[in-house]
């Protein structure tokens, strides 16, 4: 394993520090236990969002932190979703008469220890609502299995409640806005290499020199399905499918387009497939109106990506446009 | 023997120099169908458990268990850390004001850590979780409520043992094994095989 | 070799395909030869800052194609310097009566192309200018060598000549500022994995498991010196030492701090060294006013990082802080 | 026998397929001290020399040279792509209006082409690079000049092989190769090899 760290045990400590210290105009990072607060608050009469999980998905979430997007990000450990008291710091340090929402990804974890953060905070009279987004359609959704794994919509679902929250929308539209964003957003992912995790000091998964992961999630799980290496022309095409026909999304639609790099795949590659992507989309009569394309979600060092579509209408195109100052998003500000 | 605030106390210890030395081994389980981090999940919740205790045991077995359930429920996160810190709580709740923890109500009190268990997870048997090892173990530890306290806490382990086995050939469908789906089958689950971890090693304490 | 591609001849066309449909309100794509250009360039009256140079740093230099930025960008093939034919398009697209300001990264290859291409636009009768960033400490300087490389620092003088480019300043006073950059500026890069170019299909360099280059440039050159691998904290002190006692930037210097990604790294382990880099820096006195973390001149899916240290003084805070709109860089806008 | 436009593009032709059949080669050379991409680079350039003459073979020698120096200077790139083509431009220069190219005019050409590196490049013997193949091969040319073409070159290319070989124990003062300094010792530099290869091809063409 090679990595630049000191030690596995301390790695997200001594990451939030140098975040911290990289963006105290927007944000503050607190300590035992570690949460990222936007600099200003609690913000008077405005709603919290909230979210957190495991570490490893940088810029996700403490990127995201900041005006226009999330209040705070509760880090866990690398890939361990964080303890409900972490949670519960979150909320008290920026919750007041607004209310709080908090964007829990559908992962076994992440659910339990949110549910029992919501109950910790409930008991002291705070609001909180609480989303599950399940936006990867490469697991099959059933009640009897844990569902579908939150992943690349989580960014859009953070920005859109985010804005909307900031403009000063009351807990229950923010909550039932977020909850149209889940039912209207899907994504897939696909991986090259699997990502090292740092205390367990090995790739997570092993993958032949001509295999890929197909439907693969972010915490370096393998995939779906294990599949020879294909030209970026078929990977794309076959993951356009994957999430077009799951939705579906239809000839006239339009929609956010997010390309996203797990990490280390470099940009020359993302844009290319991002550029398939447009086409295929193209073809189908699928009108692209947003687009994000960079490593906004990702698995640590893991080379991959991931293709998330968003129904847009114009309520969500103006909050996807509407201003944003977090370290990884940026713009109107 | 019976089990006090101290025997309790010393058996958490033993479990958490058990954890920490199967700590690659839970990793490397998680590593195959999960994300790699349940030995590493355990290992700090335990160890954190072991320096709480260090400040002082607290009076009774209850609290002591809470104790434990509390530190595992703020340290350990994931997916165990809640399904493990609710078993612990609901145990210990059972136990009540109890100086002294007697076989009938260790049984009654491992019956309640399952119930927790899956009232928070939503799983049943076959499901291929921590589930199946508890399954088991409560039925053996009930059959075994006549005998002393490390026979049912035996009984229990042994039959953990070969509950976590039984994950190696089921379909998972719950926590994160269950998006492999069909991939699975031939992994033993890593929570199945911390859960049997720890019943030996209580076991092994109360003799 | 894994990669997200389809042939190795045409990744770079069709990843600016891909650029172009993602950033079409702030750039476009020019072909035959390949150039990335302003949207609304040529901008009447204001001076074209102009850079360019092998694919695969991305998002260098297309990705700060835009207002307040690159008024145009030229991508070679991977890792070569673009042709002179290809420069001189650009400067043709770009440049009026204010002339042209060419920021070219001391290479061989780059340094006789963009020369015979600013010798073809002078012959036009166009006013343009070079300049040539060798910010690099790794390499030893002297007139009988190729010099030190242009690295890191490339980034940030293409956003304060931009900004001043933006702001109306004459060719005269881009160019002196620009030479003023490029004085004060300097950089170090170390390498923990190789970067495998698409058409070699190998990694460009073997490096064993416990082993780091140090002094690495960008395109997978090896480094100058081969050591076992070290803690973050040793790693960042001896990068730190190397940078500061070149200029040397001494105590109360205010400077800017860019830890960069070299493409590979993921963020927590970035803004982990970001956070050593601030403490190593404020123990010796020197303050750092603005900061830029990520990954912003990469090679490749190479893992590894470069810190880059610039003197500013209030004019160059001003034109850093000054707003800027590109694919990669975004504020103020 | 003498050499006309039309012997200069077959040699060019079969320069390509030397180039080509060398790709991977030059590559490797690169990929150990620079940036792994002159075997691509040259195959580009190559290739597309190839194409433009496809279209149509020039009028004289210089005609057909100065086609092969734009092309190179348009699609390689790289500092081969400038350095080559400047040669080639300069030769261009130097072998005028002749309809066929003697001994003594060859040499000519092969001498302002070094020329011409080397004013562009400032790199000089002993820096590593393709002036320590161009070098010797140019006096071995003067040596020979009043011997047949197809003589002067394979002495060029001989003592191009040689000088390229001498590369291998040279610390680099130019190119991408310099930043290695003394890890560079050990090292064929690709530019001289592709030097020596392009002697080497044109020298066969003119048998
Ligand atoms: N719904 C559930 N019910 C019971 N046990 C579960 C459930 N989900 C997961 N588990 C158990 O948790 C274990 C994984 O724990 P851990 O790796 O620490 O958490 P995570 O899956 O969040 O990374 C699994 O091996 C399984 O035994
Ligand atoms: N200043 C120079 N003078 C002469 N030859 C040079 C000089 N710099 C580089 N070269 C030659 O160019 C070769 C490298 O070409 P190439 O790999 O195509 O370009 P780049 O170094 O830009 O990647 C070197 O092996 C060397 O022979
Ligand atoms: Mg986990
Ligand atoms: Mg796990
Ligand atoms: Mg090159
Ligand atoms: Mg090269």
């Amino acid at each position: 394993m090679k990595k630049i760290i000191n030690d596995p045990k301390t790695v997200v400590a001594e990451s939030l520090r140098g975040l911290a210290a990289a963006h105290a105009d927007v944000l503050r990072v607190e300590d035992d236990p570690a949460i990222v607060v936007r600099v200003d608050a609690p913000v008077p009469g405005k709603v919290a969002v909230i979210s957190g999980g495991g570490s490893g998905h940088e810029p996700l979430h403490g990127g995201f932190v900041g005006q226009g997007m999330l209040t705070a990000a509760v880090p866990g450990a690398v890939f361990t979703s964080p303890t409900p008291d972490a949670v519960e710091a979150a909320v008290k340090a920026t919750t007041g008469d607004a209310g709080a929402l908090l964007i829990v990804k559908n992962y076994t974890g992440d659910v339990l220890n949110f549910e029992t953060a919501a109950e910790l905070a409930a008991a002291e009279g705070l609001d909180v609502r609480s989303v599950v987004i399940d936006d990867d359609v490469a697991v099959k959704d059933s009640t009897y299995t844990a569902g579908r794994r939150g992943v690349g919509g989580t960014v859009l679902l953070e920005k859109i409640t985010g804005a909307a929250a900031e403009r000063g929308d009351a807990l229950d539209a923010v909550e039932a806005l977020a909850r149209k964003v889940i039912g209207q957003v899907r994504s897939i992912g696909v991986a090259l290499t699997a990502p090292t995790v740092p205390h367990a000091g090995e790739p997570s998964f092993d993958l032949a020199d001509d295999e890929i992961e197909f439907g693969i999630g972010i915490h370096g799980e393998p995939g779906i399905e294990r599949t020879p290496t294909v030209s970026a022309d078929e990977l794309v095409a076959r993951m356009v499918e994957a999430v077009v026909s799951d939705l579906p999304f239809g000839e006239g639609d339009k929609v956010l387009l997010f390309t996203n790099s797990m990490g280390g795949t470099p940009l020359v590659e993302l844009y290319l497939a991002h550029g398939i992507a447009e086409r295929l989309l193209a073809e189908r009569g699928i009108v692209v109106e947003r687009r994000l394309v960079g490593p906004y979600i990702t698995s640590l060092e893991m080379q991959g990506m991931s293709l998330t579509l968003l129904k847009l209408d114009d309520e969500l195109t103006e909050l996807w446009d509407a201003p944003v100052n977090t370290p990884a998003l940026r713009w109107g500000v | 023997m019976a089990c006090t605030a101290e025997t309790l106390a010393a058996a958490l210890r033993a479990a958490a120099t058990v954890i920490a030395g199967h700590r690659v081994e839970l990793i490397e389980l998680d590593r195959a169908i999960g994300d790699a981090d349940h030995g590493e999940n355990m290992d700090r919740g335990f160890t954190a458990i072991v320096s709480a205790l260090d400040t002082g045991t607290p009076e009774t077995p209850a609290a002591v268990m809470k104790l434990a359930a509390t530190t595992l429920i703020s340290k350990v996160g994931g997916a165990a850390g809640p399904l493990y810190g609710t078993a612990f709580l609901r145990a210990s709740v059972k136990l009540g004001t109890a100086a002294e923890v007697d076989g009938p109500l260790l049984v009654e009190a491992l019956r309640a850590a399952l119930e927790g268990v899956q009232a928070r997870g939503k799983a049943v048997g076959g499901d291929a979780t921590m589930v199946d090892a508890l399954i088991p173990a409560v039925s053996a530890a009930e059959e075994a409520a006549g005998s002393d306290i490390a026979s049912i806490l035996t009984a229990a382990a042994d039959a953990a043992d070969k509950g976590a086995e039984s994950t190696v050939d089921l379909v998972p469908r719950k926590g994160r094994a269950s998006y492999l789906g069909e991939r699975a089958i031939g992994h033993l689950d890593p929570g199945a095989r911390s859960t049997a971890l720890l019943l030996r090693a209580f076991a092994e304490a109360a003799r």
